[in-house]
Parts: C-alpha cells; structure tokens; sequence
C-alpha cells in the first residue's frame, strides 16, 4: 500500500481517535512530572488538524500533513502545540507534490520532523522528551526499508521503537520541557510527550497495514 | 473537586466575558482571546505584550493598563496561548515603535511567541523578546530548560510598562526589562496543590504535615517534598535559597504572593515574617506588594519575589499605573 | 488542614504587623489591635470606624484610608471586637465632628460595639452606629437576630466614607449609610467551608455534589444544602432570592466576590453570567467589583451584592477612595 | 457555707478549668449550629476574668464577680464575652459590699444575671440561647432557698436545672445569635451558650459543696 491522500487523512483520524480515548492517561503523565494538561493538548490539536483538513481538501498526502501541522500549531499551544505542529508541517513538505509517496518519502518525512522538533525544542536524546519516541522510530524506520520492508511493516517497525523509546523514558532525568523543573523527581516515569508520539506511530502502523 | 464554572472548556471564554463587563478600559476580543487598552495610547508608545497560560489571574490581563501591559493573550489553563493570538495582541499593541514580548521561561511560551513574532515580523512589525526566568527554586543550565519565569514576570511588566509610557524607545525598553529581570529571584512553596477544571482534582497530594518546596505556578511538584512548619520557618526557607543564590542585600522590593487559596491574613502573617528576616540579614524592604498577583488557581501556598532596587527601578515602580489589578498614581 | 500561620494565638498579630509593613499608609497600633489612617485628615471630618471578627481580609482593615474608613478594630478569628478596642478604634477616628459606628449584624458585634458607644459617650465623642443587615438569605423578623450584614458592608462603607469626605455632618453620613444598607441585598453560595486556624477542619463538610445555599461569612451552614451545578444555574439562584426580597431595576452596582479560596478566573466566569441575568431582567450593570473583598478565609464559593444606584450613590461611588483594597481616583 | 470571696474566687477558677476542659466540645457545638468559636471564646473570657481577679485583689464577693465580669468583656468578644461579661457584672453589683453573702442574695445576684442577659440580647426563653439554661437555673435556685435549702442546695438544683435546660434546647429552633440564620437546621443541636452555662453552674455546685 502507498502512502496516499486517503492514507494519510486515516493516519491523523486514527491519531486523533486513539489520543481521544488515551487523554486521560496522557493527562496523568503529565500530572505526575508536568502540568497535567497533555491529554487535552493533543486532544484539542488533533481535532483541530482533522477540521484544517476537512477544510482545506488536500490533494496530495504532503498537503494532509502540512493542514494538520497548520492546525495544530494554531490550536494547541503548550509545547506540544508548536512541536508536533511543525513536525508535521515539515513532514509534509518533505512529501513535496507526490500524490502517492513511497515508504522511502515517508521514511524521509519522518526524519524531516524529526530534524524540526530537535531544532525548534533544542533537545537531544536521552533529555525525556519525544525525540526519545521519534529518534529510535525513523531509525527503525529507515532500517526496515533498506531490509526491503514496505511501508506497513516500516511503520511496525517505526511503531515498536518508538513503544520501546517510550519506556526507555523512565529512568531518565528530563532535562527539557516542564518535566526538568522537578530534577530528580522526574526519573521513574513515562514521558506523556514520547507517550502520544508512540500512539501515533502506533496510528500509522495501523492504517497502512 | 468542585469548580465554579460551567464547563472545563468553556472557562476562559466565559471568564472573558466577565473580564469584559467589569473592566470598561479594556477592551475584550473573545473571538481572537486578546485583552487590550480601551482607551487611547500615547502614538509611537512601545506596547507591550505578555501572555501565557491562564489560571494565573489578575496575571495577565489584569495588568492591561496605562503604564504596565497593552495587550495579553492568555491561553487555556496552565497552556501558552498559540501564534496566532499572540500575533492578534501584538497588533493591538502596536503604536508604530515595535512591541515588546514579555514571555514567561517554558517551552510552549517560549515557542508559540516566537513563532508570533515570526508572523509579527512579516507584517513589518518590529518585535523584541524578553524571557523571564527568576525562579531561585529551579537549577539553572545550559543543558536544561533553565529556570522557570514567574513573580518577577510582574514586575517586569510593571517597571517595562512604566519606561514605555515615559517614552522609552523598543531596544531601552527590552534591556529594562532583563535588567529587573536579573535582578529578581522567587520562590514558592505549596501547602495544597490546585484543581485545574479540566482534570477535576488536584495535581498533587499532600499529607497533613507535608509541603512541596520550589514549586512553580502550574501546580506542578516541587523540587523536594518537605515537612510543613510555621510560617516563620517556611519562609525563612524560601528567602535562604533566594539569598544563596544571589544576594539580598540593601532596598529590596518585595511581593509576598498568594497562590490563589490561601486567605489574605495568612499573607500578611507570612509577610511580616520576611520583613524580620530581610531586616535581620541588614536589609530594606521599601517596596512591597501582599496578596494574590500571580495564582495557580485555588492552590493553597505562596510565593516570594525579591527584587533589589536601585533609584531608577525605585522610581519606575512608584510612576502611576491603572490596571484591574494594580493601580496607584492615578 | 495545614495553615500559613505560626500559631491559632498569634494569627492577627502576626497579620497585624504584616499589614503595618506593607502599607505606610496605614498607622497599626498593635497593642490596642486598631488600624487607622497613618496621613492627615481634614479637621472636623466626621470619623467612620468598623470592625469585627478577623478572617473576612480585606474587610476592615483593608478599607482604611481616604475616601472609606478611619479606623478599624479587628477581633480574633471570626469574633466581634472588644469594647475598649473599639473605643481606641473610634478615638482614632474623631476628628471632632462625631464618628459613625458602621457594625454588621451579629448579636456580637451589635453588643461589643454598643458597650463601645457607651464608653465614647463618657469620653464626650458623639457616635451614631448603622447595623448592616444585607444577607437575602435569612428570614427577617422582630422575634429573631434578623438578617446578617455581608457583602453591602463594603458598599456603605465605601459612600459613606464618601459622604464623610465631602464634609458631611455625622446625621447625614448616618442617614446615607443606613440608605445604602436598604437598597443593598447580598446572597452566597459556599462549595467548600473555610478552615478557622483554631479548628484546624472546615467548618462543615460538602460531598462532591453538594453546596450550601445562603452562608454567611462565618464558615456557618447555609440555610439549606443544595445540589452542585453549573455556575449560570448557581448565580441565577442567588440572583432569584435577591430578586424575589427586593426588585432589582435600573442601574446596578454588583460585587461579585470570593470567598477566599477560588480562583479569580472562576470569579469572573460567575460575573458574566450575573450580568446576563441582570440585563435579562432588564436591569443595567452600572458599577462593579470582581474579587475577594469580604472573604471567609479559605472557603470555596461566591457572594453576589446588588444595589440599585441613584445619582447621588453613583457620584459617591466614583468619588476617589485610597485605601490598600480599593484604590481609584487619586 | 457562705458566698465569700473564697468561694466567688473558687467559682471562677472552676469555671475556668471546666470551660477549659471542654473547650473542643463547645466549639464543636458552635460549629455544628455557628461559628465555631464559643470554646476559644469562653476559655480566653474566663481567663481574663481569673487575671482580673487576680490583678484587683477584690475584698468582697461581689467584686470578685464584677471582676471576674470586667475581665470578661474586656478580653472575649462575640455575644457571649458581653452577655456572661455584664452578666457577671450585675450579679457582682447585685450582691453590695457583703463579704458574706447568704444563698438568699446569692439567689439575687444570679436573677440580676438573667435579667443583664435578657435585657442586652433580647432573648426569651425558647429562642435556644444560655436564658434556656439560666431561666429555670434561676427559678430553681430560688425554689430551693424558700424550701429551706442552703447554698450548696440550691446551687446543686440550679445546675441540675441548667443541664435539664440545655437538654431542652436541642428540639428547639434558634430565634436568637448566629443559629437563628439556620432556621429549622437550628434544630437537633444544643445551643453552645446554654452548654457552658451549665458548666458554670455545676461549677458552683461544686465549690459550694
Ligand atoms: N524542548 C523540547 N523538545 C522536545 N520535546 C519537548 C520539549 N519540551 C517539551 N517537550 C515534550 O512536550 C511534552 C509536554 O507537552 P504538553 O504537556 O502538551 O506541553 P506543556 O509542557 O507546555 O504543558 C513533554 O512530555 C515532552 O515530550
Ligand atoms: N441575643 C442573645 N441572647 C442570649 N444569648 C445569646 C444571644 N445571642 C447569642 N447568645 C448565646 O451566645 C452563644 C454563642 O456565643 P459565642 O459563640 O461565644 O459568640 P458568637 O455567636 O458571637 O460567635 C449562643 O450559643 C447563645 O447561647
Ligand atoms: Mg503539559
Ligand atoms: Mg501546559
Ligand atoms: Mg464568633
Ligand atoms: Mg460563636
């Protein structure tokens, strides 16, 4: 299967559906080492990038991906807002005009966020925050396609690193976000930013498969 | 815990509201969530935006007003505001000599203003940011997020807001403004945390005999659980970690805050107790500011701000100011 | 629950002395626990003085100074005054002209205040007292306490000290007071009690879905526990008993006030839906106050305070007033 | 035994203890039906009456009660430092310059007391106020001295009186003071001032003993 207009809108409608019924537990995790307001970001972004893309009718998946990180920029706020916003946007960009990308172009937009959540929030990995999610994942990514994966198990492979980046998060020391305000106390618990990344891996693995 | 609201999502709009009713020299967009000046200013002032996310009332809307703030965008509870708001403030504040951002130090703030003042700067509008980061409570490094903006954001505001009014070009302006804010240290301890809407209960626990220490304004832990003690010693806590990390020493303008719970009473008592001990360590507090400017809803706690004066910030923090929340001079 | 104090016993003190460092304005003798006016006052001002149990910050103490009261007299935690305390009070506040003894009505404060009037009579002061009694939520009869005196305290206070200023004589400042007492109604709401320092526990416990209707300022029950609900509903039944005790036309002044313990934002999201209802019955919301003035500690909830405006009170209204609390005008 | 100054000192220093001792008790009273402060009220009134006493030296009985009621309504505040302060005042005033008074007078000096009470607050019996605990207290004081009975007598049925009235005070519905604004939730609670008035009056049964 290709990553095409329809793929895409599925991706973020499935993103949107799973981070809806998982807000509450986001929100926890923000409780425990932030300010308990991740779950209702996303939440808030996710509808706000299905309306920017219901309202602009894309034509290419690249365009799905830039209204979504349009809406989510201009909706969510917090840091999750401006993050998962121009990742998306740059993702997109990434696509350039393909109307069918391959898992290749894909594996090359996942790096494209990737590259813009690192340069807007300053982080590295290892600092407990999405990057810990997102770095393994385009890695994996990567990796599966150059073994001749498609695109479906690609995003298996994306889905499982990120999952596994995720729980890489909790013996860390945040060193970014709001979570590093608490120094040590924030070793022992899941990043909620790494949390809705995996999620949302988890979406693509989904829709694609 | 219950909220005296209507919905969780319907608390800033309907706040709004009432901030528009009873306040006749504001001017309330609910459409763009920006609160600006009625009235007329000076043309060629340099206005001043601040903004982030609500919950933290009078702060910042209520220091919309001749000789502080021209325009705030306050986002959901306890989530900066988004670009586009921020850009709708900063040009409501716009006079035709640039605008100062006034950003409190976290990543979303930090973020959401500079993608508005890309958007601001695209629309010719020159834009200077200015970070704070007083929060004595929170290591600060290169390696990490850095320390947390918080009291000193009011000061900042008002001592900014008053050498805007005198005329003061962008580039004077955004040094004041880091000038007070290096010159000021917090810090803030909580007793019980507060209940954002949207989660219904509050964002930590605490025993009777428990208090989180080095917390920040977003109901978030603090940096070490500690046993509860009279005021005396609480803030004799807060005011050791202030003075190591930079020394309290001659006049000192002073804001014992509440943390939006707490009754006034109790500040006065904890105030008198900083007085003691500022005036025990050889020093003066010749200004000062007792009750409730920079909240985290109904948490229960408070926060102290210390800022050494010199006769310049002396005099810009007498000069008249008449906002909702602070108002004299005028 | 924790309280930022040192100990129950030494809760004014401490707060005492705290309010005399902050504000130079004010004189605070400690000794008599009375706080007065720190400048000069025109001789031959006719003196007003108030005073009660402590924990309704900023009432009194916080309306010291031009344009409202010249002397307080706070008693211990929710406990009127003493006698001779309010004699120092009202020999602090005369100025030759007489002093209006401004007392809200508990059997309390009516009788220590009463004791007072008496000592200042044999001290050749003349003193008329006004009884506040502005709470719609209690039955008024000859054969009981009649109705408690709230939130309209803060309104006679703020006119009569007007009034006062202008140079009226003692017997018209008294007749205007007791004016502004009968065109004032108040009603509140309470969805958590305060803590009294000395309890240490809220003075009556609420389930998740349970408020009390018509409190008092006292962390008393109300007259009746309702069912939690959405604060256009709250504020609507506070505005129907007040409505239904006494018509509310034409222009208002309204207060919308916290207890102590919730949030400004939830304050002004209540204060939008009271507007609505008083435009939705055709009245006008003229003057306003959104904030904690006449708290109960730490208590959760809101009173709502209306009074019909005529000329004279609104000129009063807006005639300057200086004190820690209210500020506008000069 | 006589009333003298021993005794009247002697009933004040019990009444004192006894309020103490149960302080929380008529706080939780107040509480339930008030504002929670009748216990601090009551133990920094008698306090002050016992300093009072102490600082005055007074030579007669009465004067230890005017004393004891000086000190009262200088230190308590509320409704019931005037009422028990003037209360005690005119029970003090009631008993002249004798150095020993007789249960006869003593019988005077408490009705002067009810009458100070009735007088300043208004209140009648039934309004669920300390006059519910006074009133008959008074009434059987009086009984006893014409029944021949001496003063440890009559002081033991005025506190049997005082208690049989403040157990009446719990059907009642409170007219007067602050329980007044609960209307029918008044009612099921003794009323605080009619609890430490019997504690005062046992206290004087027991001095007298
Ligand atoms: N500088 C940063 N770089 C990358 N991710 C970050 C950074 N700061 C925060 N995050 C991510 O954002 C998440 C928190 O988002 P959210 O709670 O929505 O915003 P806020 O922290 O403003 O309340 C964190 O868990 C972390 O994964
Ligand atoms: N008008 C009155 N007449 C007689 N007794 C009264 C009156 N008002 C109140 N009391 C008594 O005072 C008691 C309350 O005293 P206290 O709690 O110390 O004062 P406050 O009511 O001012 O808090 C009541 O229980 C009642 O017995
Ligand atoms: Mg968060
Ligand atoms: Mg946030
Ligand atoms: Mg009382
Ligand atoms: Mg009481």
């Amino acid at each position: 299967m290709a990553f095409d207009v329809q793929t895409a809108t599925a991706w973020i409608t499935a993103s949107e559906a799973v981070v809806k019924a998982n807000e509450a537990r986001l929100t926890g995790l923000d409780a425990a080492i932030g300010d308990g307001d991740h779950g209702a970001n996303m939440a808030r972004g996710l509808a706000a990038a299905l309306a920017n893309i219901a309202e602009k009718e894309p034509a290419t998946p690249g365009d799905v991906l830039v209204a979504a990180g349009r809406g989510i920029v201009a909706k969510t706020g917090g840091a999750s807002g401006p993050l998962y916003g121009t990742a998306f946007r740059r993702a997109g960009k990434a696509l350039g005009d393909a109307t069918e990308a391959t898992a290749e172009q894909v594996g090359d937009a996942l790096e494209a966020a990737l590259t813009a959540i690192k340069e807007l929030g300053g982080a590295a990995e290892g600092d407990k925050t999405m990057v810990d999610g997102l770095a393994p994942a385009v890695a994996a990514f990567r990796q599966a396609v150059a073994d001749g994966g498609d695109l479906a198990s690609a995003s298996v492979a994306a889905a499982d690193a990120a999952e596994a980046g995720l729980a890489a998060t909790v013996p860390l020391q945040a060193r970014k976000g709001r979570a590093s305000y608490l120094g040590a106390r924030s070793v022992g618990h899941e990043d909620p930013g790494a949390a809705s990344l995996a999620l949302i891996l988890r979406a693509l693995a989904e829709v694609t498969a | 815990m219950k909220k005296l609201i209507n919905s969780p999502d319907s608390v800033i709009a309907d706040a709004l509201r009432g901030m528009a009713a009873a306040h006749p020299s504001l001017a309330v967009d609910l459409e763009n969530r920006v609160v600006s000046r009625a009235g007329g200013v000076m043309a060629g002032k340099v206005g001043l935006v601040s903004g982030g996310g609500s919950g933290h009332e009078p702060l910042h809307g209520g220091y919309v007003g001749y000789g502080m703030l021209d325009a705030a965008a306050p986002g959901e509870v306890y989530t900066s505001p988004v670009p586009d708001q921020i850009l709708a403030a900063t040009k409501a504040a716009d006079h035709g000599s640039g605008v100062l951002h006034i950003v409190k130090n976290y990543t979303g703030d930090v973020l959401n203003f500079r993608m508005a003042a890309e958007l601001a700067e695209d629309e010719d509008i020159r834009v200077v940011s200015v970070v704070t980061n007083d929060d004595a409570a929170v290591e600060d490094s290169t390696y990490t997020a850095g320390r947390r903006g918080v009291g000193g954001t009011v000061f900042v505001e008002k001592l900014a807001g008053a050498a805007a009014e005198e005329g003061a070009d962008l580039d004077t302006v955004a040094a004041l403004a880091t000038r007070v804010n290096e010159a000021t240290r917090s810090f803030a301890i909580a007793l019980h945390a507060g209940t954002v809407p949207a989660a219904g209960k509050p964002g930590f626990d605490l025993a009777e005999n428990e208090v989180e220490l080095g917390v920040g304004i977003h109901g978030e832990p603090g940096r070490e659980r500690g046993t509860m003690q009279p005021v005396h010693d609480l803030v004799g806590y807060a005011l050791d970690v202030i003075h190591a990390d930079r020394p309290i020493a001659g006049d000192q303008l002073v804001m014992l805050n509440g943390q939006g719970g707490t009754p006034l009473i109790e500040l006065y008592g904890a105030f008198a107790e900083a007085v003691a001990w500022i005036e025990g360590h050889g020093g003066t507090v010749a200004r000062s500011l007792v009750g409730n400017y920079i909240t985290s809803l109904d948490q229960q706690g408070f926060s102290i701000t210390v800022m050494s004066l010199d006769d310049e910030l002396l005099r810009l923090w007498d000069a008249p100011v008449s906002t909702p929340a602070l108002r004299w001079g005028r």
